[in-house]
């Protein structure tokens, strides 16, 4: 059912994805709900989350449980540069990415050793040792107070505190992002990244340097996670460790698999999913974690690829161009 | 009675049609060889007879119980096994324990008698005893594929391409190992591309293209047949 | 005080290990990353504490009801979800998931059904304490270390020395081939499952009495230490899962006594990251065959 | 001639296992070479030591003259060597296309000035499509070219798997058993196929153990048993060889 | 900030008529709702569920007794800051809610503070002790004893009984924990004493304590200081007594209730339990007199929901109370017009402490208990 639909996407490509823009321009004119919006931001962010996960896991195949991590270090570089030295301007973003990728670079380095299993708890861990950081080191996190009142964004000399205003910046960070990554893959760094991931060795063998290509990916991942952290930062003015927990990283990982390791679009579904999922389930109040978790092994049961994780859009399209000009040539014979 | 019977066997993958109708018989003490060129749908057929891969309809039985997509470790049970396409060799086992799990379904005491058998006909196996079929050579792990299988003591052994990566001289030992197991009384139905060697040992053979059997006859016949001459055996 | 932080590091250690034992059989035996193990360990610990109530304070009898109960449990999470994977082919992630999904399922119903408050754990090791030195130790230390030991050599056996053991590990290698073999893939599979179901109750009941509580948040605190130990150990290896355990709870002793208590686990994963650099295939594990 | 390959002293030990033991050989422009012995004789582990996916104990690799002895797998390649495995090692999670793309990732590289060059960047990875295609069309894949590469039948796969490795352009190619899980038709193709290639000027050294093709297509053979070189020569020199016979082909060949 | 209308308007028409007014003569102006948002999931639910249970006691109670139409809902926001945000937005898009309650934790309620500010809601931080939440905004109020006023009485109530002598902190690590011990410590300091070990722990991911401990041990402090949650502070002080430590141990407020003394036993007898809150245990209550509020409160509560109250209850049940109550004598549920009554409490005869007031900082002051565990139970000694 999945590929038929898959297929239909692809068939209408064009306009589905104007369509796409245009209801997501005019979204927070037909919701105005401050709550709406505020999920929808929320939404927007996971989906960016989930999007450079998928770079590390699903494309590079490197399986990360610790992505808070890095959302966490942009959400404090951002924080600490805003707070601390009053800057905030659009700056403390790319600011809060490269740091992000900073760290990105440190956690590469072992990949060059770890393999699997290895390189996946030492993600765990890097979680946890950075959240550990964070709550600790009191002078420049303020610790589990959490650093709150974080000024918003300047933009030309004006501050931006709508909701709408954060819509349409987190808008433009995810196409952005979806950008970047969709650039990288469909690029000869994309082959280069896919080869990888199926086959180490084999690629090495092609000519790949295996170690630049898995570092480039992750740093690149890490620093669009690293962004999204930035504006987490400025937009909701409070943040504490608690908000970047190991928890959180399953959680980015779980919307990753769900929509299907290595697809984009799946991540857009996955993030979107899951973060819309928890507050349609509030009515079941104490039970819902329960409902939640009992969810996700049924999905998993009857998908368990993940929902687009067997559907490759390039292909798809490949296939039915390739039909077409059969087709085609049919018709002229 | 014929051993293995497939009725109007089907195989899809996905959207794919792997095996399309298919009726083959083997009866007991017979070798069988399957030919056919790339992906007519030989490895198929063989991972349906041992319930890896679904049948879509059709019937298979053995010794005339029904076994269609019944659980693998049935057809073991029964006596069927396979000795696959690509060694599936488990790479972090030595030799020895590789060849000892071909033995799971078997009563302990049978076990030592088995592993000299397979020690002698494949003397490279026992020099390498105790390394890890990871590391072996391609062909050494063919060789431990196939001796493998023999320690199951099947009544009926699948060989997907038993003389593939092996050097001439062993080809010609697995080949003669073959008839020997056959005067034993095990039945063999036999995947080759090495159509002129296989034909040679072999009773009656099927040829298989794009799914369907297209042509079916005594081995020796089919040896001498201008039309398979032409599809399979090259000019040289 | 060095003797002292080496003993307490010990038993931290030691309880990490029992845990640890029960995730890696599962864990490298078959490759499946098991996040509903220390949702187990703290379900058998619960368990443990209901029964002992129901069944009038005759302990063993809880505890042996319960240590069932929590195999069946394991069992489930295999019958009920990752039977269904397996027979779709599904890849090893999905597993993953999975395996949270039940790990969330059976963590809220536990707090649903018990709360959230901690509660008290009589603890039936209790043979009082003796000093080595100025060192103060106690039998219930000395008796979950030995129970860790013991569960490592029976298992060890179990998975090295026997039929099964060798088909749990032809199954991890390739699963296809272990059903050629005619290995009954979901029977072993779920012998493994019950087993380390066995093996978290019994964990979770034995910490819950050192500490002489139970709280619902027993397992997930433990979760990550559990992971590192057994990776610490290398993939799979029973011993070295007890040996990580060890090694991670005394590094993290002796970083809490003389460094730091606050960035106690930063400093001691740093530690764990490190020696993966120089050992990547953990303490134990061997070289990964890598025939080209 | 010029010699692409030169191997000298080449020594390989697995703990006690001595693989290779001192193996001195080349190859010189233009040349189909064979390398041919029993199961286990060290052939594969040669490649390996070539190619830099093992680290020789002892001995040297030089290409081209430059000596290439522990060089990272990539380096070599991009130098000039490309490869096949013997147990097919296909992308798996990528088309068949894809996989031959791949093989072009030397050949695609752009300098930064290019980059930034509008368009170049998207002519240039057309352009590898296109060449992708024109190489499976010769292994008659073109029509299979959007399938999934594992999904292909074995003996396709294993041409994918060299069409892969040619699209490396690479000076010297090394094919590991290319005919393994062919029939005797499709051999005397591929062997038409690796004709051509020496049209065009390629170097190829191969491992196989399909005598017939060996026998045809070889310029020169080397033999390796045990780990040593037990012979070398022409084809005709070799199948003639008394050693050679007793320890690989057998009285009957 | 002048008068700030809620951020949604046009919203039920009917509501706003039908409860425009009632017998106690409230203006409700279509606002008569009370929302609040607490774990009630994950590992911090049951103070959640005792906060909620107090509320709604308070809430049931109020009504009955003044015939007014107030009513409450509950959210659950697990106790994370990021769940408890978007229940701000929704709350705040509702408006016929016109006050908030900010269940368990400062952190959620420091997080979603500016939010109500913003849209000119009252937030009432039902457990949030935090220094600085009174500052985050003109309608934030705090219930608990602010951490700030409380710390500084538990150093001088420790300096009283004990004398000025070495001491030793160990407090998780907490907006709560961190605040209080960094204040004691400053405090004790000031008076002259030492402080000889000063560390933290991450809660939930610590349970042995034995390596600190040691540590301590060596250092032989006069006093140990623990700032943590009960089944945390009791571990403490077990372990403690494993190792043998010779100390006066000094706990929390929040080691006031039952499982903490299942926990522990008669096994700690001797130690110190210093409180901004009262406890309601039976054992506790025997001894002590209490007063009749506190008793029915007890017996109603008991009744609702078969369990015993705790301080996280009567903090609930309190909160309600005071909202309510300045409403009522306000006349309406204006923001404006209930925050200054709320402001200008002083003195409120409240379950949660006793003393309670605002002082012009908006920071809350209460009274401290001193209790001595005795035979396995609290005994107030002040
Ligand atoms: N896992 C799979 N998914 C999809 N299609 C498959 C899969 N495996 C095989 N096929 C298709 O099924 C058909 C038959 O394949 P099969 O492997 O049985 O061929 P074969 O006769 O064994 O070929 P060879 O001689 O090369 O081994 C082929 O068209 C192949 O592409
Ligand atoms: N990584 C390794 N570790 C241990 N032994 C190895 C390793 N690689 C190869 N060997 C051993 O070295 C010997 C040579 O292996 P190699 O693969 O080179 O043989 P081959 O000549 O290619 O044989 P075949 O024709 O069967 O492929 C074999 O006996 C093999 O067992
Ligand atoms: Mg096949
Ligand atoms: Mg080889």
């Amino acid at each position: 059912m999945i590929e038929r639909f898959s297929t239909w996407l692809v068939r209408h490509k064009s306009p589905l994805l104007i369509g796409t823009v245009i209801a997501a321009v005019i979204f927070p004119y037909v919701f105005t709900s401050r709550y709406v919006l505020r999920i929808a931001i929320l939404c927007l962010m996971y989906c960016m989350l989930a999007v450079s996960l998928n770079l590390m896991s699903g494309i590079l195949g490197q399986i990360s449980f610790g992505h808070a991590a890095f959302w966490g270090i942009g959400a404090y570089t951002a924080a600490i540069l805003a707070k601390n030295h009053g800057w905030n301007n659009v700056g403390v973003l790319i600011v809060a990415a490269l740091v992000a990728g900073l760290f990105g670079l440190l956690l590469s380095l072992p990949v060059m050793h770890l393999k699997g299993y290895y390189f996946t708890i030492t993600t765990m861990v890097f979680c946890q040792i950075v959240r550990v950081i964070e709550i600790n080191w009191m002078s420049l996190t303020n610790g589990p107070l959490g650093i709150m009142a974080i000024p918003k964004l300047q933009i030309f000399g004006q501050l931006i505190k709508s909701q709408q205003a954060y819509y349409y910046l987190i808008l433009i960070l995810l196409s952005l992002t979806t950008f970047i990554v969709h650039k990288v893959i469909h690029a000869r760094m994309g082959y280069a990244i896919l080869a990888v991931r199926d086959d180490d060795l084999a690629a090495g063998a092609m000519g790949i340097h295996v170690f630049k290509y898995k570092v480039l990916a992750i740093v690149i991942s890490s620093m669009l996670a690293g962004a999204a952290g930035g504006f987490y930062s400025v937009y909701t003015s409070y943040i504490d460790p608690g908000s970047f927990t190991n928890a959180v990283s399953n959680n980015m990982l779980v919307m990753v698999i769900f929509g299907g390791l290595g697809n984009i679009f799946g991540s857009f579904v996955g993030a979107t999913l899951l973060t819309v999922l928890p507050e349609v389930l509030r009515g079941f109040s104490e039970y819902r974690q329960l409902v939640f978790g009992a969810l996700l092994v049924l999905l998993m049961l009857v998908r368990p690829e993940g929902i687009f994780g067997s559907v490759n859009f390039k292909y798809i399209g490949q296939r039915l161009s390739l039909e077409k000009s059969i087709a085609g040539g049919k018709h002229h014979e | 009675m014929a051993l293995l019977e497939l009725e109007n066997v089907t195989v899809d993958y996905g959207s794919i049609h792997a095996i399309k109708t298919v009726n083959i018989e083997v009866e007991t003490g017979e070798v069988v060889t399957l030919i056919g060129a790339n992906g007519a749908g030989k490895s198929t057929l063989m991972k349906t007879v041992m319930g890896l891969v679904p049948c879509k309809s059709g019937k298979i039985k053995f010794n005339g119980i029904d076994i269609t997509n019944k659980d693998t470790q049935y057809m073991v049970q029964s006596g069927i096994i396979l000795s696959p396409e690509g060694r599936q060799v488990f790479p972090r086992y030595s030799v020895r324990d590789n060849l000892l799990l071909g033995a799971y379904q078997r009563p302990r005491q049978e076990i030592p008698e088995s592993l000299e058998t397979v020690y002698t006909l494949l003397p490279k196996l026992k020099e390498r005893n105790a390394q890890m079929a990871g590391s072996l050579s391609g062909g050494e792990q063919q060789m431990l594929a196939i001796g493998r299988a023999m320690m199951g003591k099947p009544r009926m052994l699948l060989m997907d391409e038993p003389s593939l990566g092996l050097a001439p001289l062993i080809i010609t030992e697995i080949f003669n190992m073959i008839d020997k197991i056959r005067m034993m009384g095990t039945t063999i139905l036999l995947v080759e591309q090495n159509a002129r060697i296989a034909l040679k040992h072999s009773d009656r053979a099927y040829v298989l293209e794009a799914g369907s059997v297209v042509l079916t006859d005594r081995a020796d016949c089919l040896l001498n047949s201008d039309e398979v001459r032409k599809a399979y055996f090259g000019g040289l | 005080m060095l003797l002292q932080q080496i003993i307490n590091g010990i038993t931290i250690g030691s309880t990490y290990a029992l845990v640890a034992i029960g995730f890696t059989m599962i864990f490298g035996v078959l490759e499946l990353t098991n996040f509903s193990n220390s949702s187990l360990y703290m379900f058998g610990a619960y368990i443990t504490y209901l029964l002992y109530s129901i069944v009038g304070a005759r302990f063993f009898l809880a505890f042996t009801i319960s240590i069932v109960l929590t195999g069946v449990l394991g069992y489930g999470v295999d019958r009920f979800a990752l039977r269904r994977l397996r027979k779709k082919r599904a890849p090893k992630l999905s597993g993953l998931i999975t395996t949270l999904g039940m790990s969330m399922v059976i963590d809220n119903s536990v707090m649903v059904f018990f709360g959230t408050d901690s509660k008290s754990f009589t603890n039936f090791m209790d043979f009082g304490k003796f000093y080595v030195g100025n060192a103060v130790v106690t039998w219930t230390q000395v008796i979950i270390l030995s129970v860790a030991c013991i569960l490592m050599i029976t298992l060890s056996i179990i998975v090295y020395r026997t039929k099964i053991g060798k088909a749990m590990g032809a199954i991890a290698q390739n699963q296809d081939a272990a059903r050629l073999m005619g290995i009954n893939t979901n029977k072993v599979i779920s012998f493994t499952f019950i087993v380390s179901g066995f093996l978290a109750c019994v964990a979770g009941t034995m910490v819950a009495m050192y500490y002489r509580s139970i709280e619902t948040s027993m397992g997930t605190s433990i979760g990550t230490k559990i992971f590192a130990a057994a990776i610490l150990g290398g993939v799979g290896i029973l011993p070295g899962a007890v040996v990580g355990g060890l090694v991670l709870g005394v590094v993290e002793t002796m970083v809490s006594a003389y460094i730091s208590t606050g960035y106690r686990d930063a400093i001691s994963f740093t530690i764990l990251i490190l020696v993966l650099l120089i050992m990547p295939n953990g303490l134990f594990g061997k070289k990964a065959v890598n025939k080209v | 001639m010029s010699e692409i390959l030169s191997v000298h002293d080449m020594t390989q030990c697995f703990g006690g296992l001595n693989a290779l033991k001192g193996v001195s050989m080349h190859v010189d422009q233009g040349e189909i070479v064979g390398v041919i012995g029993p199961n286990g004789a060290g052939k594969t582990t040669l490649f390996n030591c070539i190619t830099g996916m093992y680290r020789p104990t002892k001995g040297s690799v030089r290409m081209v003259g430059t000596d290439i002895t522990g060089w990272r797998p990539y380096q070599i390649t991009a130098y000039g060597f490309g490869r096949t495995f013997q147990n097919v090692r296909l992308f798996s999670r990528m088309s068949v296309l894809d996989n031959v793309i791949v093989g072009m990732h030397i050949s695609t590289r752009l300098s930064f000035s290019q980059m930034i060059v509008v368009g170049k960047m998207r002519r240039t990875m057309d352009d590898a499509v296109h060449k992708a295609e024109e190489i499976l069309k010769i292994f008659g894949l073109y029509e299979n070219r959007y399938e999934m590469a594992t999904s292909l039948p074995y003996g396709d796969q294993r041409k994918v798997e060299i069409a892969r490795a040619l699209a490396l352009e690479p000076k010297l190619l090394l094919l590991d058993e290319p005919a393994a899980g062919m029939n005797e038709i499709e051999t005397e193709e591929l062997m038409n196929t690796v004709y051509a290639l020496r049209e065009r000027g390629n170097t190829i050294l191969l491992i196989e153990h399909d005598m017939k093709f060996v026998m045809n297509i070889c310029d020169r053979l080397y033999v390796l048993n045990d780990g040593a070189l037990i012979a070398e020569g022409s084809p005709g020199e070799v199948r003639t060889n008394p050693v050679v016979i007793e320890a690989y082909l057998g009285k009957e060949a | 900030g002048g008068q700030k209308e809620p951020a949604s308007q046009g919203k039920p028409e009917a509501a706003r008529t039908s409860i425009a007014t009632d017998s106690s003569g409230i203006r409700y102006n279509g606002r008569n709702k009370l929302s609040m948002f607490a774990p009630l999931t994950g590992d911090n639910r049951q103070y959640g569920i005792k906060i909620r249970d107090g509320a709604e006691l308070a809430l049931n109670q109020f009504n009955a007794e003044h015939g007014t139409q107030f009513t409450i809902e509950f959210h659950d926001d697990k106790g994370d800051s990021n769940e408890a945000i978007n229940l701000a937005s929704k709350i705040v898009s509702d408006s016929t809610v016109f006050a908030a309650l900010a269940g368990y934790g400062s952190s959620c309620a420091m997080a979603t503070a500016p939010v109500f500010d913003e849209n000119g809601m009252i937030l009432m931080g039902v457990a949030a002790s935090h220094a600085d939440l009174p500052r985050m905004g003109e309608y934030v109020f705090p219930i608990p004893m602010s951490a700030r006023l409380e710390s500084v009485n538990f150093a001088q109530a420790i300096k009283e009984y004990f004398g000025v002598g070495k001491i030793a902190i160990l407090y998780q690590n907490t907006d709560h924990g961190v605040q209080q011990s960094g204040l004691i410590k400053k405090e004790w300091e000031g008076f002259g004493g030492e402080t000889v070990v000063y560390e933290s722990f991450v809660p939930g991911e610590t349970k042995d304590f034995s390596a600190v401990l040691s540590k301590i041990k060596s250092k032989t402090p006069d006093i140990l200081f623990v700032s943590a949650a009960y089944n945390d502070a009791a571990q403490i002080f077990l372990q403690a007594n494993q190792l043998d430590l010779d100390v006066q141990y000094v706990g929390p407020g929040m080691c006031l209730n039952e499982e903490f003394t299942r926990l522990v036993g008669t096994d700690i007898d001797g130690a110190y339990i210093l409180s901004s809150t009262p406890s309601f245990l039976p054992s506790v209550l025997e001894s002590g007199n209490i007063d009749e509020i506190t008793k029915d409160f007890i017996s109603a509560y008991k009744e609702a929901y078969g369990e015993t109250p705790d301080g996280f209850s009567a903090q609930g049940y309190d909160t309600v109370n005071i909202v309510l109550n300045s409403a009522l004598a306000a006349g309406t549920t204006d923001t404006d017009a209930v925050a200054r009554q709320i402001k200008a409490i002083r003195s409120y005869p409240g379950l949660s402490g006793f003393n309670m007031g605002y002082n012009d900082q908006k920071e809350m002051n209460k009274g401290i208990y001193v209790f001595e565990i005795q035979n396995g139970t609290f005994v107030r000694v002040n």
